[in-house]
């Protein structure tokens, strides 16, 4: 078996650097690699290109590199609810490539799996269309969007194993799995770290082949953005 | 305000919601026809970030950061549900698995096209899955006040605002009415109660066919 | 829920007819759909297209269909391991279009998934590129490739809720769910059915509603093709 | 037979996979390199029918249909393993994270094209995965016999049978010698025990590149 198994998050983000491009799971604040992301904050690199759904809220989860001006760039489907975020972009600081999510997800996949390109019929007929060949099949038309092409993933996952199997729970699950193997270096993060053989073969949702580096994160605070419940009657 | 208020809208809207429909309920009103889907029949949620079979929102104390909806809300799980990831998801959008998808707009073309996601230079959050399911479904209603808060017509003959989707809208229910997207523009289906047809066609900007009889929606 | 049981194997059938188009799941003789071929075999329909991987054995599998005649046209990435299936494909009874396995995967997922058509470097340069658009993306020559377009999708599961979720076991796995929500109707047949909440959510892999209709198989002989073992020493 | 036999060729392939390594094995010769693998190192196998984490053949009675390699013999799974479906299998192998790739092959170019899916009009049993292994694959050996049974060269300047890939051999290893696929063509590196240079440029009927002093295989 191959160890995919590493000390600590230095151990586990050794090698990033200044002006690299990083994916990040994560939907929201939900299955978000938070150790990585506090570490990231921490380290003196910036001109970075950020992969990821969302880009956080102001004082969590991405929110923390946009603090800290370390992001150039970032490629999100959705990024509401960061008011930092909203200056730096509506000021020219930061620039955003705004996607559809369902073409982030693909993106990421091909990225994956060794597609170069794929043709979508979303966002044809709109802003995100321009510069992108349009070409008809069966009468519908389709645009060609490209595959990532990222330094380092991040991703989040529930339980792993020592040699990269990973199981993610509930809606956590999100970007992750399409991330891993997508970036040279794909970093995970688990709740619970086990020894190979501990998971049921048949019930995991990304191979180790696609993980380089595993370890346990120190501390999920798993905030909720939106907190809502009903009365219990 | 006249007409239907938020929870009007979605409880006419739930009308058409049919037996054995795949369903995906965006931000907004959307999110609240669930509330009002008939309970004789069988429906289930699809949230694209990666569940189906949605239930009600928890009781306080069991909310569980890992489960949440597109909206970024607690959610729970009926029976029957599942989780994926966001690959997985949107296959069941673009590859029509999704029989109705249901999502507001800040305006709406009288060919079917919608903008959603953006006004330049002021607010900027994102298209999030709506470009994915709006090229792809088949059945999309979309659920939003007639006028914006200047009382301008968001119903117009093109959009102003950058789009989301082309001739992608086959439905629109108002807080004024119901509306068929059809080869003539915009055509009156049904009034809110109480409002007239003068009222619909002042407020409408594109171009509105109107039947001889337009009937009031019946909303129970 | 939206419950896709159905009462037996007629009734998951109806509707099949002479000159359509068929996916059917496996890889060997491993995770076929025992119960629906058996049926199928029984009917009297003919010119059939079929999409699976192999073509199993002369009496048993899709060998079943081609001793009656059925197939007018086989979609395989490999089809040794049968003499009447030779006998026929060299006598021109049989029309036959071998294509590479991954593609073949992929073709499934694109239908599944609502993509038209993908560039793939599988097969560039050789025979199966006779006729499709090749493409230089990064130095690396690429071919398209198409969504299949099938009339109904023959899925072998091992366990499986009223609802359609699925989930498969060990190699079984194969094409099956690939092939899920890949052809117009989708039928599973399951070695146990179970009521809805029985399946935790989180393990799942095919959720329900890319199965339009479920039912237990009567009988699963499961054949083994190479039965390999080691001596206990 | 000159050389070495069938488990010879394993034996000296097995030299070339190293630490760390997820490797592909094809059916025939390639199947037999899992025997001969050092145990001082970390392997990992993948079956591209959908398993990684490939361990030795059952014992006798523990055979499960439903656990298979690509040749479909009965096999069993390694602490650590995982079962996955097609698409994602070939998603390992598209997407380049499978480090080696260890396949027979009927006729190997000097320019590194492999034919070994189709004799036409006599033989035709597909391709399987091979395609999208050699497609994609950036370490490719070719296992085979160095002359097919009518003792011709199979190491040819133009494959005549219809290839399965262009310009992806890397290595191939033969029961007469270990050759790199390069610019010159074939450049012999090993012979083997007791075959001479001689007898390997008379079995060699692509352009071969024979460097002054060319050492016996190390096979333990």
């Amino acid at each position: 078996m191959i160890k995919k198994t590493v000390a600590n998050i230095q151990e586990a983000c050794e090698g990033v650097s200044s002006s690299m491009t990083f994916m990040f799971g994560g939907f929201g604040l939900s299955g978000i690699p938070e150790n990585a992301i506090g570490y990231l904050s921490s380290l003196d690199i910036s001109d970075l290109t950020c992969i990821s759904n969302n880009a956080g809220v102001d004082d969590f989860g991405l929110g923390l590199l946009l603090q800290r001006k370390q992001i150039k760039k970032m490629i999100s489907s959705y990024v509401g609810e960061n008011a930092e975020f909203e200056r730096q972009m509506l000021s020219g600081e930061l620039d955003v490539e705004l996607i559809p999510q369902g073409t982030l997800a693909e993106r990421c996949r091909a990225a994956q799996a060794g597609f170069p390109a794929f043709y979508t019929p979303a966002g044809y007929g709109t802003e995100v269309a321009i510069g992108k060949e349009a070409r008809d099949f069966d009468g519908k038309m389709h645009i060609l969007e490209s595959a990532f092409n990222a330094d380092f993933g991040f991703i989040k996952a529930w339980k792993g194993d020592e040699v990269g199997n990973l199981i993610f729970k509930g809606t956590a699950r999100n970007f992750n799995p399409n991330m891993c193997g997508a970036a040279k270096i794909t970093v995970v993060e688990v709740e619970e770290l086990l020894p190979a053989g501990s998971l049921d073969p048949n019930q995991i949702h990304i191979p180790g082949i696609f993980v380089q580096r595993i370890f346990q994160g120190e501390k999920f605070e798993k905030r909720i953005e939106q907190r809502t419940t009903r009365p219990r009657s | 305000m006249i007409g239907l208020d938020k929870n009007g809208i979605a409880k006419r809207i739930a009308k058409e919601v049919k037996d054995r429909y795949y369903v995906n309920l965006g931000i907004g009103i959307p999110t609240l026809v669930a509330n009002y889907v008939r309970n004789d029949i069988s429906v289930e949620f699809q949230s694209e970030n990666g569940v189906l079979g949605m239930g009600p929102f928890p009781f306080e104390g069991e909310e569980d950061a890992d489960i949440i909806n597109a909206g970024k809300q607690t959610i729970t799980t009926l029976d029957g549900a599942s989780f994926f990831d966001s690959a997985l998801s949107f296959s069941m959008i673009r590859g029509k698995h999704v029989d109705l998808t249901i999502l507001g707009a800040m305006e709406v073309s009288q060919n079917g096209d919608i903008a959603n996601w953006k006004i330049p230079g002021k607010m900027v959050k994102g298209m999030g899955g709506a470009m994915d399911l709006v090229a792809s479904a088949e059945n999309i209603i979309v659920a939003m006040m007639h006028t914006n808060r200047a009382g301008e017509s968001k119903l117009l003959s093109k959009c102003s605002l950058p789009i989301t989707g082309v001739q992608c809208v086959k439905k629109v229910v108002t807080n004024l009415a119901v509306l068929d997207v059809t080869q003539n523009g915009f055509t009156l289906v049904e009034r809110a109660p109480g409002v007239s047809v003068d009222q619909i066609r002042q407020s409408t900007a594109g171009e509105l066919h109107i039947p001889a009889h337009v009937p009031e929606m019946q909303l129970d």
